[in-house]
């Protein structure tokens, strides 16, 4: 059994590619858990898990402490993604800078009509720290700052979306894969998010996704990851709503 | 006097609204979850494993693995507490250790599950290199049911008229055979009763198992107890909070949480009406 | 022969003892080794009082404060909706109900305290939550109010058959008795039976406390997760529990982030510990018979 | 000349579809004590019960015929039953004290009436105490729990509780069977200086015991009143052979 | 001429601090039926139960001074504690069947030993049920469960659970006490029909009880044994002030 952990933004990917990838295996079965990409990282340096999902590089701080731990940590590239800052679909605001949206989730910006908008106080809503996603975010965005202590953090992209969705006020981000019509996608310094604005890197919020392992994968877990990086991997990674990575 | 009279009535009203409060609230809270879940109840979700990143399919792998968790945690956790409740019952000497052993079990008993969770992750996934794996969630849920089935046990062995120990120790029997012979025997239907109690609280457990034993996602069924396993609290969890396609999946949720819901039901019924038939039954 | 089967018996017996002491040790062992050394890196004064959750930034900020107070008020919360409503109803079905209405009730009671939580949790982010965001036209659902009405749901089968226990296993006579001084039946259940009751009624709250402070998934599933104090009932909280199931698994072994996890674990394992110790006092004098 | 206080006319019980009580015409005259007898289960305690209409409460009882307290039908419709139970005291065959401290066990009745000052309960419940001969050995530990108390002081208590609320009758059912004999005897000399103050009723499975201290004496058997007379009538020359027979031992 | 089964010598008992029994010296007579009589409290069941080692799971039991079976102390090391409570049987207050059938309570004892055949057991079932004088009215329902018999059937199936251990010493704690005068004279007269083969030894609260099947009879007050003597002796000329207000019914 393989054993595949971390990133709720990488989850998608991983069941649907190891689904595919199971159908044309039999004898190996792939169990994936989601969490986060701290999660993943930290069971990765922990010893209990063979593959970390993760949507950000590892840290310095964590390569130091798997080296301590006798962990070889070794990235593959899975996919593309950008993160896409979304608002309920009747928020007039189309554009936000980089300063705006760290004021917003610092909480100095607190109502729409400051940014030229409605007259409606801001809901800020972030993900989970353990999320790769917020470490991008974070590191992008806030600069160290800290994100506003009222700020929801919740658990999933998914969650971030629902909840834009039904409330009028709020601003939030997600992968790419998660936006759909029921939310508004802002643009970053006009830049919208597409695939081709993050292909060539002009989207300030666009990342890689990856899959780390414990020195280089071996057996089971390295055909798995060869079928995801494959072409036949990456169709499905299109179909799930991310970027390929060729 | 009508002042008081008034009282009454005022009194036995609210006591009544009360209750109709509550029962509304449990009946809606019945209600909705069925009504939600019944859709998508059907053979096939029973029987076959989740498909197409979990958006159809059914919850198979996830009833094994809770029904593995609960088998193990019981095949560790029911004899180690029915020989404490014996110890505490039978042998008990010297008194301060039986003190101290009960308040040891209550503040077990008192113990928020996810700390149950935290020491499972420590101990077994970390320390003793378990991983996380049905053999660190299914210890976990054991020691967690251990103190409710020490409980149970105990009042149930004291429950047995003192009687009969003593005819049984006047014929010439020992201790053991008192216990085995006798008390045992006649205890054994309230001791059963909360065995099934607490596999229904074991079976519904999410906390616990989230670092020892629960995964989001495997197709087959474990293969030995170092295995990761998928279980019906966390398939709704992590259908809820991790999934990534939430039309299809909160469906899907809302039919495990029906699957789950009916289990422990079923399981606490069958307890409930063992005891009241061994209670209309029991002779002494 | 008897001797050795005998022997083995007990020392068997004994052991199974042991383990479980052992069991409790173990978890508090555990709990405080990996939690104890965050106060290496901030003084517990700062720990628990100061309102600054940043675990994961540099520097970290591990000021527990709001975590605290968010359980704190979940659970006041809870309590506040399920005490009127469990004992009312534990009245209700000790002394009020039909006998054939308490045969069917009590057992439904006793089912319903069986129901998992998650699936409590599971009926508040779906339903309740949506439904409470539009009454009140709130920005979310998910917050302090939403989950201490559902916490308040899941305890009141707990309470109530405890409570209904305690009151039904007062002696008929004393309702007699007090019923042939003229007293009303309202009088009868407040100054009679439930002052014969008290004991039991207070531990089954207690039992209710615990619950719900130690309740883990209502609290992730529908709090909103936010480290703050509320300022009205209908904001975010992020209490001790949820936190530590939701960053639980992104520690590392041995980082002050996992410390401090179990260092929240401590305050937990210490308040229930305390609710523990009442309800062992208010119930000492029946055990010594 | 004896004047009634509390009596039956043609008072007829059934407990679902049984007759328990079959016409009862019996009467309870002022300062006298009136003794109940007969076999176990011919329905003493239940006839007695009728007097504070502490049947009402039960499932399926069904009552015709009247009791009369001083004239006035206590099942009259309007009848305030409360006000009923206040002014005809009772005493159980076990005594049953509720867990509350001595005093308060004996100002229950008067605090849930809400219309008595402090000063007044406790002056009522030093009188109540002294007119149960308990003031003495309680005196110094009102406070403590009325548990504590001694079975025969637990009776005395419970006698003191009823006499609180100045009742003008006091129905005792089997006041003394759970009791030792010096206790019995105690509690019997009690009735005995009662009755200057008080109606009183008692069941009893002890002949002797009725015959020690009721004026009157009725026989109940099957439901049904035997034999209703003054005691030392009905004990030397019993009109009835049942009432005989139940004498000398042949039943229960 | 008498011979002593079991006897005791200057024992002493307490229950922590509290002295039970003092210095007693008590003989029972091979084929005879001694009686301990007393008021409540005074230590009767203590005594009885000193003679088969009942009272050593009590926690804080003490005892000083020797209990002699034929002249073996069963209270020297070594002794095998479950050997002797083979040999001396016990019936209690309430009659105390297992939850089994009829025909496993009477095998009990036989089936705890493990060293006997299946038909040796079946016989010897047979055997105590008819010593018992219960053969008959349940020997077409051996397997049914002994809780349907009725509470004097019940006292004998005790007796003949007891039985089959083929004990020397038969002790029994007010085994009438539960039961209708019917049965109470149907197990006296078992008592006397079993003396022949086994030393009896009961406790009773009832003095007549002792009278009439007592050949000795002991008088036990606060622990002490104030008199023991020929039954016919003791009840006509007893040497003890104690004694004699007891049997004219001062205390108890
Ligand atoms: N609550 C009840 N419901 C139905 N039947 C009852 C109830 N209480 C008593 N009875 C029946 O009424 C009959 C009379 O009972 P009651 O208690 O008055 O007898 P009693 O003369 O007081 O007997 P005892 O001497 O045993 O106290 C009995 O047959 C009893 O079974
Ligand atoms: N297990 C025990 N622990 C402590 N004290 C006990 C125990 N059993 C009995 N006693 C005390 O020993 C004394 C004698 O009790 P025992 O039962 O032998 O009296 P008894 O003569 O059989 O009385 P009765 O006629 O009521 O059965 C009593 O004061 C009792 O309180
Ligand atoms: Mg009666
Ligand atoms: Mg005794």
């Amino acid at each position: 059994t393989i054993t595949c952990s971390g990133s709720t933004t990488v989850l998608p990917i991983a069941q649907a590619t190891a689904e595919a990838f199971m159908d044309g295996h039999p004898d190996i079965n792939i169990s994936i858990r989601g969490g986060g990409s701290g999660v993943g990282i930290a069971a990765l340096i922990n010893g209990t898990i063979d593959i970390a999902c993760s949507s950000r590089p590892m840290k310095s701080k964590e390569i130091t402490q798997a080296k301590s731990k006798g962990i070889e940590p070794i990235p593959y590239a899975i996919a593309l993604d950008g993160i896409a800052v979304v608002v309920h679909p009747s928020n007039s605001i189309s554009n936000l800078t980089i300063k705006q949206l760290k004021d917003i989730y610092t909480g100095k910006i607190k109502n729409w009509n400051e940014l030229g908008g409605p007259n409606l106080p801001i809901v800020v809503i972030s993900r989970d720290v353990s999320s790769g996603t917020f470490e991008v975010f974070n590191e992008r965005v806030m600069a160290g700052a800290k994100v506003s202590s009222s700020a929801q953090l919740l658990a999933s992209n998914n969650a971030v979306t629902t909840t834009v969705s039904t409330t009028p006020g709020a601003i939030g981000y997600a992968g790419l894969g998660f936006v759909s019509s029921k939310v508004k996608s802002v643009a970053i310094e006009k830049i919208i998010p597409s695939e081709q604005t993050v292909k060539d890197g002009t989207y300030k919020l666009a990342r890689k996704l990856y899959m780390y392992t414990n020195g280089k994968a071996k057996g089971a877990v390295s055909q798995y990851i060869a079928f995801i990086q494959s072409s036949q991997g990456q169709k499905i990674v299109e179909k799930q709503g991310f970027i390929s990575l060729n | 006097m009508n002042r008081r009279k008034g009282k009454n009535t005022f009194w036995i009203m609210m006591m009544t609204l009360m209750l109709i409060i509550t029962a509304g609230f449990l009946v809606v809270f019945i209600v909705r979850i069925i009504s939600l879940g019944a859709p998508v109840l059907s053979w096939k979700f029973i029987v076959e494993p989740p498909r197409e990143a979990m958006t159809e399919g059914g919850i198979f792998p996830a009833l094994i693995g809770t029904f593995l968790l609960t088998a193990l945690a019981m095949i560790f956790a029911l004899p180690s507490g029915i020989f404490t409740a014996i110890w505490l019952t039978h042998y008990g000497k010297p008194q301060w250790l039986v003190n101290i052993l009960h308040i040891i079990i209550n503040t077990m008993a008192g113990i928020p599950s996810i700390i149950f969770g935290l020491f499972g992750m420590a101990i077994f996934v970390n320390l003793l290199g378990f991983k996380v794996s049905l053999l660190s969630g299914s210890l976990t849920l054991a020691i967690l049911a251990l103190p409710v089935i020490i409980n149970n046990t105990e009042q149930a062995i004291h429950s047995v008229p003192a009687d009969f120990s003593e005819a049984s120790l006047a014929l010439g029997a020992t201790t053991r055979q008192t216990i085995s012979k006798v008390v045992f025997p006649a205890a054994l239907p309230n001791i059963l009763t909360g065995a099934i109690i607490s596999v229904g609280r074991v079976a519904g457990e999410t906390a616990p198992i989230m670092f020892t034993a629960a995964t989001f996602y495997s197709r087959s069924l474990p293969h030995s107890l170092q295995d990761e396993v998928m279980a019906l609290p966390y398939h709704i969890y992590a259908l809820m909070t991790e999934g990534t396609h939430p039309e299809s999946q909160v469906p899907i949720a809302y039919g495990t949480a029906l699957v789950l819901l009916i289990l422990v039901i079923l399981i606490d019924a069958t307890a409930i009406i063992i005891r009241s038939y061994m209670r209309k039954k029991r002779q002494w | 022969m008897k001797g050795i089967k005998e022997k083995t018996f007990q020392a068997i017996a004994y052991i199974a003892s042991l383990l479980t002491a052992v069991c409790l040790i173990a978890i508090i062992y555990g709990i405080f080794h990996d939690g104890l050394p965050l106060f290496k890196f901030i003084s517990w004064k700062d720990f628990l009082f100061t309102n600054n959750w940043y675990p994961v930034y540099s520097p970290p900020g591990f000021g527990a404060w709001a975590l605290i107070m968010g359980s704190f008020y979940v659970t006041l919360g809870a309590l506040i909706i399920a005490l009127p409503l469990s004992l009312g109803s534990a009245i209700f079905i000790s002394e009020i109900a039909s006998p054939g209405l308490r045969e069917i009730a009590k057992p439904v009671i006793e089912l319903l305290a069986g129901i998992p939580s998650v699936v409590y949790g599971l009926f508040g982010i779906a339903f309740l939550a949506p439904l409470i965001r539009q009454w009140f036209s709130l920005d979310t659902g998910l917050n302090l109010f939403t989950s201490s009405l559902i916490l308040g749901i899941m305890v009141i089968p707990i309470i109530c058959s405890i409570s209904e226990d305690a009151m039904s296993s007062v002696p008929h006579s004393i309702r007699e008795a007090s019923l042939a001084l003229g007293a009303t039946k309202s009088e009868t259940i407040f100054k009679a039976v439930i002052p014969a009751a008290k004991k039991g009624i207070i531990g089954s709250i207690l039992l209710g406390f615990g619950r719900a402070i130690g309740e883990t998934m209502v609290v992730l599933m529908v709090a909103g997760g936010a480290a703050q104090i509320p300022k009205s009932i209908f904001e975010p909280v992020r209490p001790m529990t949820s936190t530590i199931a939701a960053e639980m698994g992104e520690t590392i072994m041995g980082d002050l982030h996992y410390n401090a996890l179990f260092a929240l674990a401590i305050v937990l394992l210490i308040i229930t510990f305390f609710s523990n110790l009442i309800t062992e006092i208010v119930f000492r004098p029946k055990r010594q018979k | 000349m004896v004047e009634r206080q509390i009596w039956t006319s043609n008072l007829n019980l059934w407990f679902g579809k049984n007759q328990i009580l079959h016409n009862i015409n019996l009467e309870a005259y002022k300062n006298h004590i009136t003794a109940i007898i007969g076999p176990s289960g011919c329905g003493k305690s239940t006839l007695l019960r009728c007097f504070n209409r502490m049947n009402d409460p039960i499932p399926f009882m069904e009552l015709t015929g009247k009791v009369y307290l001083d004239g006035k039908d206590i099942y009259a419709p309007k009848t305030d039953v409360y006000a009923v139970r206040a002014s005809v005291g009772m005493v159980f065959q076990k005594p049953n004290p509720f867990p509350k401290s001595i005093y308060n066990n004996v100002a229950y009745g008067l605090q849930i009436q809400g219309k008595y000052s402090k000063s007044e309960i406790k002056d009522r419940v030093e009188e109540s105490l002294k007119a149960a001969w308990l003031w003495d050995e309680v005196k110094d530990r009102l406070h403590h729990s009325a548990m504590s108390l001694s079975g025969g002081q637990q009776q005395r208590l419970c006698i003191a509780r009823a006499l609180a609320n100045k009742p003008k009758v006091l129905l005792l059912d089997e006041p003394t069977s759970a009791l030792d004999p010096q206790s019995t005897a105690k509690i019997e000399e009690l009735c005995l200086a009662l009755k200057n103050s008080v109606t009183i009723l008692i069941v009893t499975h002890n002949v002797a015991q009725a015959g020690r201290i009721a004026d009157y004496t009725a026989f109940l058997y099957l439901g049904e009143l035997v034999e209703f007379e003054k005691t030392e009538q009905l004990f030397t020359v019993p009109k009835d052979k049942r009432t005989e027979a139940y004498l000398t031992g042949v039943f229960g």
